[in-house]
């Protein structure tokens, strides 16, 4: 059997062999980091038939919770676990070529880092260590938006560091408070005994909580940097940070929410938010001529959407939402990994640049094509069977609150629609841009050769696409590990407060 | 209600205050590295929020020397583990954040956050 | 507006989550800790074996924590260098003042203290206030003295890379012995715990604790020295 | 279980799809393959006559729904003619798009299209209904841009507006599975009537609009003309043929197979003014606006696309006339339509293939030229107008005749005065075409290949003898009516039986041909003729020489539409562009949300806060 532990510390314990393989050889830390990304994903894989069983329980330092520190790995973490670890899978892949200057040692450390953050966020039974987790996540993603050393990406790592640890800061205290009150760290315990808290404090922490953990889970109106870090990260992060990051730091809130914070009241003000912030999300991007911005609004429309289902508080809506962070971390990273190759071949992150740019990146501009569908929710792709699941299920929950909610997603919808297909006729276009057929590959031929990123970068990216495409097929799997996740995730739904 | 005026309590409302404080630098201030200041303000406030969590009245540093019998109360050590934890964390993001501020002010020879607005809409 | 904004927020904040935290931070704190306190306050002589609890709970109840705690100081000093240019090829940027002879002379004589004073607390984490944090801390102030006197210290980048590399791995390695032992997890406490109080006691821990000095005194004094560095050479 | 001509029929235009996708370069094979598919689909259609109230539950479930199918006789009567406009269709491509530009995933679109038309008829469960439905949307949009260009705008058009009807539809299905807990059509059918008033209300309003949008009713018909009109020629006729008639078939499917005539008239405001009543005001409206708008265009695709909108007026007054003759009539109207305005769209085709244009100004003459274009648009704009012997004709009597018995003489008249405008256009369309004189560019171009005429002769053959023997289409339709539980049209082999009206189209067309014979016997018996070249022109009392060309085709009713300018207030174009600019607006306002301003961000975060703890403690 293998230890879950293991997750986490074999891609740490690679960090520090990077680290040891940069100081002679860096070439050689892409390759480490996608074996041991390899290694931890096929791990994952072999846990999942006895997750299913039951949810194993790590000790750490010998000491049972709630004294030490315990992980607890249920169907919903090993869920997040496997997302978090394909989609990282993939992209490591994309960087190969991607990541091509003299950082590339230092990049790789950093790309392992960010999936150690989110894997532990994501495994962890105790709440200050989910603190550091976060922290590791946090710090390893504003390092990494700053990677390019650019004006913009400078501005914006350093506006998503200030919001990101006034967020933790938060958090902090958030856990001060419950420390006061319970003496205790352990999630579980925390909660089996949240009851003796005065409400007040339990609002009070409820409240800390949720701001702290909804900067990074890009809730509006605490989404401000999410424009701005994910347009000037390389792309291959935005496919991360987009992919699984705030999906994960949802997932998170959600879990924290459900086992300690249960106040319909909470439930109602998430699901608002959710909606407008994709409103705000769609609305805005529809304005957008910057390819990676649009994209990122895009992502704060969706997360929107995600957070809307997961707040409905129904398991058919939870479920929902899961197959809907399946399928924005398939779509989104796809979209982010075509327009890097993009934006590198025509040196230009404009959409009007884009202009016909299909005909020379076909294999680019399908999978585009393709994962728009997917998000906007087209059968018989991935995203429209989330994307239905959502509706039905926020409609039969039966409350017209939420069925005036779901009028208003449909909404966003269309906007996303517009927006959308917006690009894609720009990319079909017949007579090309200045700059598209000014680009030129890496081997350099002629204005009308394909300009198409190279292979090791495509694969990647073919692979999300397929997904999208037959991962209809594996809809009954896909579901039945949701459906656990969700009975995991109600399992610790403690009391609802009136 | 009558607030009990012992040490404890003081460190709580002083913690409280430095978190506003803090949180009224950033507000106010333009200055990215004041701003940065007022976050390592507050994060001192939440910090001592935190330790002051495992205080016990009348009790000791949780260390066993020969001077202190096991009969004496002691402070509970777990918070001033996780405040441990909590600096090194702070430190860490400071020493980040400082570095940003350095790089974007060789680039944009300003500090003034109401002027860096490169990104915006 | 910005200030009457802010006053306003501050004032919300102030009445409503001061109001909702009076009633568990104005009350007077309580005669014993709570339940995980009290617990690892009873066992820390026969479980954990070190005299100064906090020790204890830093390197092993709560030592994942600590793991993930020098993981972050390890992606603070990667970040700055990231950011300040490319290992090996920093140059020290010459002031236009050089230190003076006092200073530099002083800084010489402070060097060894330095190192012996970090030394000591080190391994001194287990008995008394102080550890492989404090410890680290101190030592990379001697690096930080050797930069403020002009005093190039002679060591290669490539060694403090070597340095919190091995120290990360022998972490990571230690825990993982655990893993082989009794009680089968990791970090657990598999050496003798030795004599209570003594210097050599408390098992695992004072090696754990040597290793995070090491590796907080690297990382602090790489992270530190690129802040002297120029990036005339940098690229993009 | 696959055997049954349903999963055969669906199966071929999936593999249809497929093997295009692999076919992908080689136009030839794509041409020949797809004829071959079609033309199995076509015989397969025929035999499914046999298989009519069999269902097919496919092995594939989702969301505890298994996909189903069945052969109802409304869907054996939409899939017959999916089919054969599918096939004549190609057939007619095989010429006309050889060596095009653009034309590679032109088969692929259009087995997708089909396959989301067929799925959508078959559906059994709204799930599998809905789900087709996008598919058959977004094979529309597709469908619309294979020009490129200039075709891309009108086609974002569409989608915005497909895109919102497909919303407006999920929202009514989710409801009403909220409600009745079932996809199945049977379960919903029975459990609607118990659905609360209100809610019932919301869905039938969700739904109506989400078709009517898809069936291009008054006032959301604008994504309409420009889209299908700057496409192939080819692919006008199957747009407008019978893409735009899904939207109808859904509005059936809603009237008759859940809410029923019962529930329908249950939602009263003032007396006769119900639910059925504002929908047929709104089908009234989309026979006269688009109509009169068709009179005015320069170019004849874009002429008939309108008239196409404006038809689709008559099938609504017809089906929403709750009268068994109107029924009927309006059910019937569906398959005339699309005989003849795919025949008209076939011959502007067959014009714009010798001449490459379809502009009204800058043709004439024609009719020697391309005799049998002429004889196909003839017999189209016949049917279009409503006149005897053609089919237009006898559908567009039953509704009239419906309108009248059931009192509503306004919306008669309004659908007599949409008969008018019709003539008038489609004299426009013929005369600028294939009337006046040719010209000069244009005097060595030749018919076209028979392939091409071949679709033509074969819907001219249809529209007559569907005109002449309505029979063989009435008695389906009358299944239709008695699956649904209503009145069947009382048909006979020509026309209807006397009790229910007088209609022998047997008659009247021996009348008609007889007063043809007639008149032809008169000219032959006349005075000698003397035989005049197109270019003889006599002009205000002038002979006008040979030399000089005189174009009268050159802004057809200029007169005409100084009448009708001012009454133009092009309503629905800027309400269009103020929806857009009200969308981008509004963007613009919520992006500057993110003003840049690192404060004002950390102040979010703080209001934030202060706002959940306010917003908790006041609500527990």
């Amino acid at each position: 059997m293998v230890n879950p532990i293991m997750l986490i510390l074999i891609p740490l314990l690679t960090v520090f062999l990077i680290n040891l393989v940069n100081i002679k050889w860096p070439k050689f830390s892409a390759g480490l980091s996608f074996l041991a990304i390899a290694l931890t994903t096929g791990m994952a894989f072999t846990l999942l038939p006895e997750v299913m069983q039951a949810p194993i329980e790590v000790v750490i330092a010998g000491t049972k919770a709630p004294i030490g520190i315990n992980l607890l790995i249920g169907p919903l973490g090993l869920m997040l676990s496997l997302i978090i670890l394909v989609t990282s899978l993939l992209v490591s892949m994309y960087s190969f070529s991607y990541i091509s200057d003299e950082r590339k040692g230092m990049y790789s450390g950093l790309f392992l880092l960010l999936i150690v953050g989110s894997l532990g966020m994501v495994m962890t039974g105790d709440i200050f260590n989910l603190f550091v987790f976060f922290e590791i996540l946090c710090i390893s993603s504003y390092i990494l938006v700053a990677y390019q050393r650019n004006e913009h990406s400078l501005e914006a790592s350093i506006k998503y560091l200030l919001l990101g640890s006034i967020g933790s800061l938060f958090l902090l205290i958030s856990i001060a408070i419950l420390y006061r009150g319970l003496g205790t760290l352990n999630i579980a315990d925390i909660a089996a005994r949240v009851g003796e808290l005065p409400p007040s404090t339990r609002i009070a922490a409820a409240a800390f909580f949720t701001i702290g953990i909804g900067v990074e889970a890009a809730i509006f109106p605490l989404n401000s940097w999410l424009p701005d870090a994910h347009s000037s990260a390389p792309s291959s992060i935005s496919a991360m940070l987009s992919g699984f990051v705030i999906e994960v730091a949802l997932v998170v809130l959600i879990k924290i929410v459900f086992s300690l914070f249960a106040f319909a009241a909470l439930f109602w003000l998430l699901a608002v938010v959710g909606v407008v912030s994709l409103l705000i999300g769609e609305f805005a991007a529809y304005r957008q001529e910057n390819i990676k911005r649009m994209l990122a609004y895009s992502s704060i429309g969706q997360v929107g959407l995600i957070l809307f289902a997961l707040s409905l508080g129904t398991e058919a809506a939870t479920r929902a939402a899961f197959l809907q962070i399946i399928n924005h971390a398939a779509a989104k990273s796809a979209l982010f990994l075509v327009s890097g190759y993009m934006i590198i071949r025509t040196g230009s992150y404009q959409i009007a640049d884009y202009r016909g740019i299909a005909r020379r990146m076909p294999v680019s501009g399908f999978v585009f094509f393709l994962a728009v569908l997917s998000l906007v929710g087209v059968p018989p792709l991935f995203g429209f069977f989330s994307k239905f699941s959502i509706v039905m299920a926020a409609v039969s929950s039966g409350s017209t609150g939420a069925t005036v909610l779901t009028g208003l997603v449909l909404l966003g919808t269309v906007v996303e629609a517009a927006y959308f297909i917006r690009v894609l006729q720009h990319f079909y276009q017949r007579e090309p841009a200045k700059a598209v057929t000014a680009a030129r590959s890496e081997r350099g031929a002629g204005a009308e050769s394909s300009i198409e990123a190279p292979i090791a970068a495509m694969l990647p990216v073919l692979a999300f696409a397929l997904f999208l495409t037959g991962g209809v097929l594996l809809l009954g799997s896909i579901t039945g590990l949701a459906d656990a996740a969700v009975q995991d995730l109600f399992a610790r739904l403690v009391s609802v407060l009136a | 209600m009558m607030i009990p005026l012992s040490i404890h309590t003081i460190l709580n409302i002083g913690s409280f205050g430095l978190l506003v404080i803090g949180l009224a630098i950033i507000f106010t201030k333009r200055n990215l590295i004041t701003m940065v200041i007022g976050l390592n303000v507050a994060d001192v406030g939440a910090n001592i929020l935190l330790v002051n969590a495992g205080f016990v009245k009348d009790g000791t540093a949780p260390i066993f020397t020969t001077a202190v019998g096991s009969a004496q109360a002691m402070s509970d050590p777990v918070p001033q583990a996780l405040v441990l934890t909590s600096i090194v964390i702070g430190f860490g993001i400071t020493a980040l954040a400082l570095a940003l501020i350095v790089k974007l002010y060789r680039r944009r020879t300003t500090l003034d956050v109401s002027k860096i607005r490169g990104l915006k809409w | 507006m910005r200030k009457v904004v802010t006053g306003l927020l501050l004032a919300g904040f102030l009445f409503y989550v001061g109001s909702l935290l009076a009633g568990i931070f104005l009350v007077d704190a309580p005669e014993q800790p709570r339940i995980v306190g009290s617990t690892i306050l009873a066992g820390a002589e026969d479980e954990a074996g070190a005299a100064n609890t906090v020790t204890s709970v830093v390197v092993l109840y709560r030592g994942f924590d600590t793991l993930g705690e020098v993981t972050v100081l390890f992606l603070a000093a990667s970040g700055i260098a990231l950011l300040f240019g490319h290992a090996g090829k920093a140059k020290i940027k010459k002031g236009n003042a050089g230190p003076g002879f006092i200073l530099r002379t002083g800084g010489r004589l402070l060097y060894p203290f330095f190192f012996l004073f970090g030394l000591y607390v080190i391994i001194h984490g287990h008995l008394s206030p102080g550890g492989g944090f404090p410890g680290g801390v101190i030592v990379a102030t001697g690096f930080f003295v050797a930069l403020l006197t002009g005093d190039r210290v002679n060591i290669p980048e490539g060694w403090f890379a070597l340095c919190e590399s091995l120290a990360g791995v022998g972490f990571i390695g230690l825990g993982l012995v655990g893993l082989f032992g009794e009680a089968g997890s990791f970090l657990a406490q598999v050496f003798p715990l030795g004599d209570f109080g003594s210097l050599v006691s408390a098992g695992i821990i004072p090696f754990i604790y040597a290793v995070i000095g090491v590796k907080v005194a690297a990382e602090l004094s790489g992270a530190v020295g690129r802040f002297y560095t120029s990036d005339e050479g940098e690229t993009l | 279980m696959l055997t049954e001509p349903v999963a055969l029929m669906l199966l071929l235009s999936v593999a249809g799809v497929v093997l295009n996708i692999i076919l992908y370069r080689l136009q030839s094979l794509q041409m020949i393959v797809s004829f071959l598919v079609f033309a199995a689909m076509l015989a397969l259609n025929l035999q499914l006559y046999g298989t009519i109230g069999e269902t097919l539950v496919l092995p594939v479930v989702v969301f505890g729904q298994a996909m189903s199918f069945a052969v109802s006789p409304l869907a054996f009567y939409f899939t017959l003619m999916i089919t054969s406009i599918t096939l004549l269709t190609v057939i007619f491509s095989l010429e006309s798009l050889r060596g095009k530009a653009c034309t590679q995933a032109y088969y692929l679109w259009l087995f997708l299209k089909t396959f989301g038309m067929l799925g959508v008829v078959f559906a059994a469960d709204l799930l599998t209904f809905f789900l087709l439905w996008e598919l058959m949307t977004w094979g529309t949009f597709f469908l619309m841009q294979q020009t490129g260009g200039e075709s891309f705008s009108p086609a974002k058009k569409y989608v915005v507006y497909a895109v919102s009807s497909s919303m407006l539809l999920f929202l009514g299905i989710a409801l009403i599975h909220a409600w009745t807990g079932s996809f199945s059509f049977r379960e919903v059918a029975a459990a609607f009537p118990h659905m609360p008033e209100g809610m019932m209300l919301l869905v039938v309003l969700l739904m109506t609009v989400g078709f009517a949008v898809e069936s291009a009713m008054f006032p959301l018909h604008a994504w309409l003309p420009e889209s299908y009109a700057s496409t192939f020629t080819s692919l006008t006729s199957y747009l407008s043929g019978i893409s735009t008639r899904m939207g109808i078939y859904g509005l059936i499917l809603l009237l008759f197979g859940f809410v029923g005539h019962e529930l329908a008239d249950r939602f009263q405001l003032i007396g006769v003014i119900n639910l059925r009543y504002i929908v047929s005001i709104f089908g009234a409206l989309t026979i006269i606006i688009p109509t009169f708008t068709a009179l005015f265009q320069h170019d004849a695709k874009r002429l008939v696309t309108w008239h196409g909108i404006g038809q689709g007026g008559y099938m609504i007054l017809g089906i929403f006339s709750a009268n068994a003759l109107g029924i009927a009539g309006g059910i019937f109207h569906i398959f005339n339509y699309m005989t003849y305005v795919t025949l008209i769209l076939f011959s502007i085709a067959a014009v714009e293939y010798r001449t490459g244009t379809s502009n009204l100004n800058k043709l004439g003459g024609l009719i020697k030229r391309q005799p049998v274009a002429f004889l196909g648009l003839l017999f189209g704009i016949i049917g279009l107008a409503g006149i005897p012997p053609m089919n237009g004709f006898v559908s567009k009597w039953f509704i009239y005749k419906a309108l009248i018995t059931e009192g509503y003489p306004f919306l008669a008249i309004s659908a007599i005065i949409g008969t008018l405008g019709t003539i008038l256009s489609v004299y426009k369309l013929i005369h600028n075409i294939f009337l006046g004189q040719l010209q000069p560019e244009y005097n060595e171009i030749k018919e076209v290949p028979f392939l091409m005429q071949l679709p033509i002769w074969v819907l001219m053959l249809a529209v007559f003898a569907t005109g002449v023997f309505p029979g063989p289409i009435l008695s389906l339709i009358a299944e239709i009516q008695s699956s649904f539980g209503l009145a069947p049209v009382p048909y006979t082999m020509t026309g209807v039986d006397p009790a229910a009206g007088t209609l022998d189209m047997l008659v009247i067309t021996t009348v008609f041909i007889g007063g043809l014979l007639l008149a032809w016997i008169v000219f032959l018996l006349g005075h000698k003729r003397r035989h005049v070249s197109q270019y003889q022109n006599y002009a205000a009392g002038h002979f006008l020489d040979e030399s000089i060309p005189y174009n009268f085709n050159y802004n057809f009713y200029t007169g005409f539409e100084h009448i009708f300018n001012p009454m133009k207030k092009k309503v629905i174009a800027r309400t269009e562009v103020a929806v857009s600019s009200l969308v981008e607006a509004a963007g613009d306002y919520l992006r500057r949300i993110y003003t840049g301003n690192l404060a004002t961000y950390a102040m979010y975060i703080m209001a934030a806060l202060v706002v959940t703890s306010l917003f908790l403690k006041e609500l527990i």
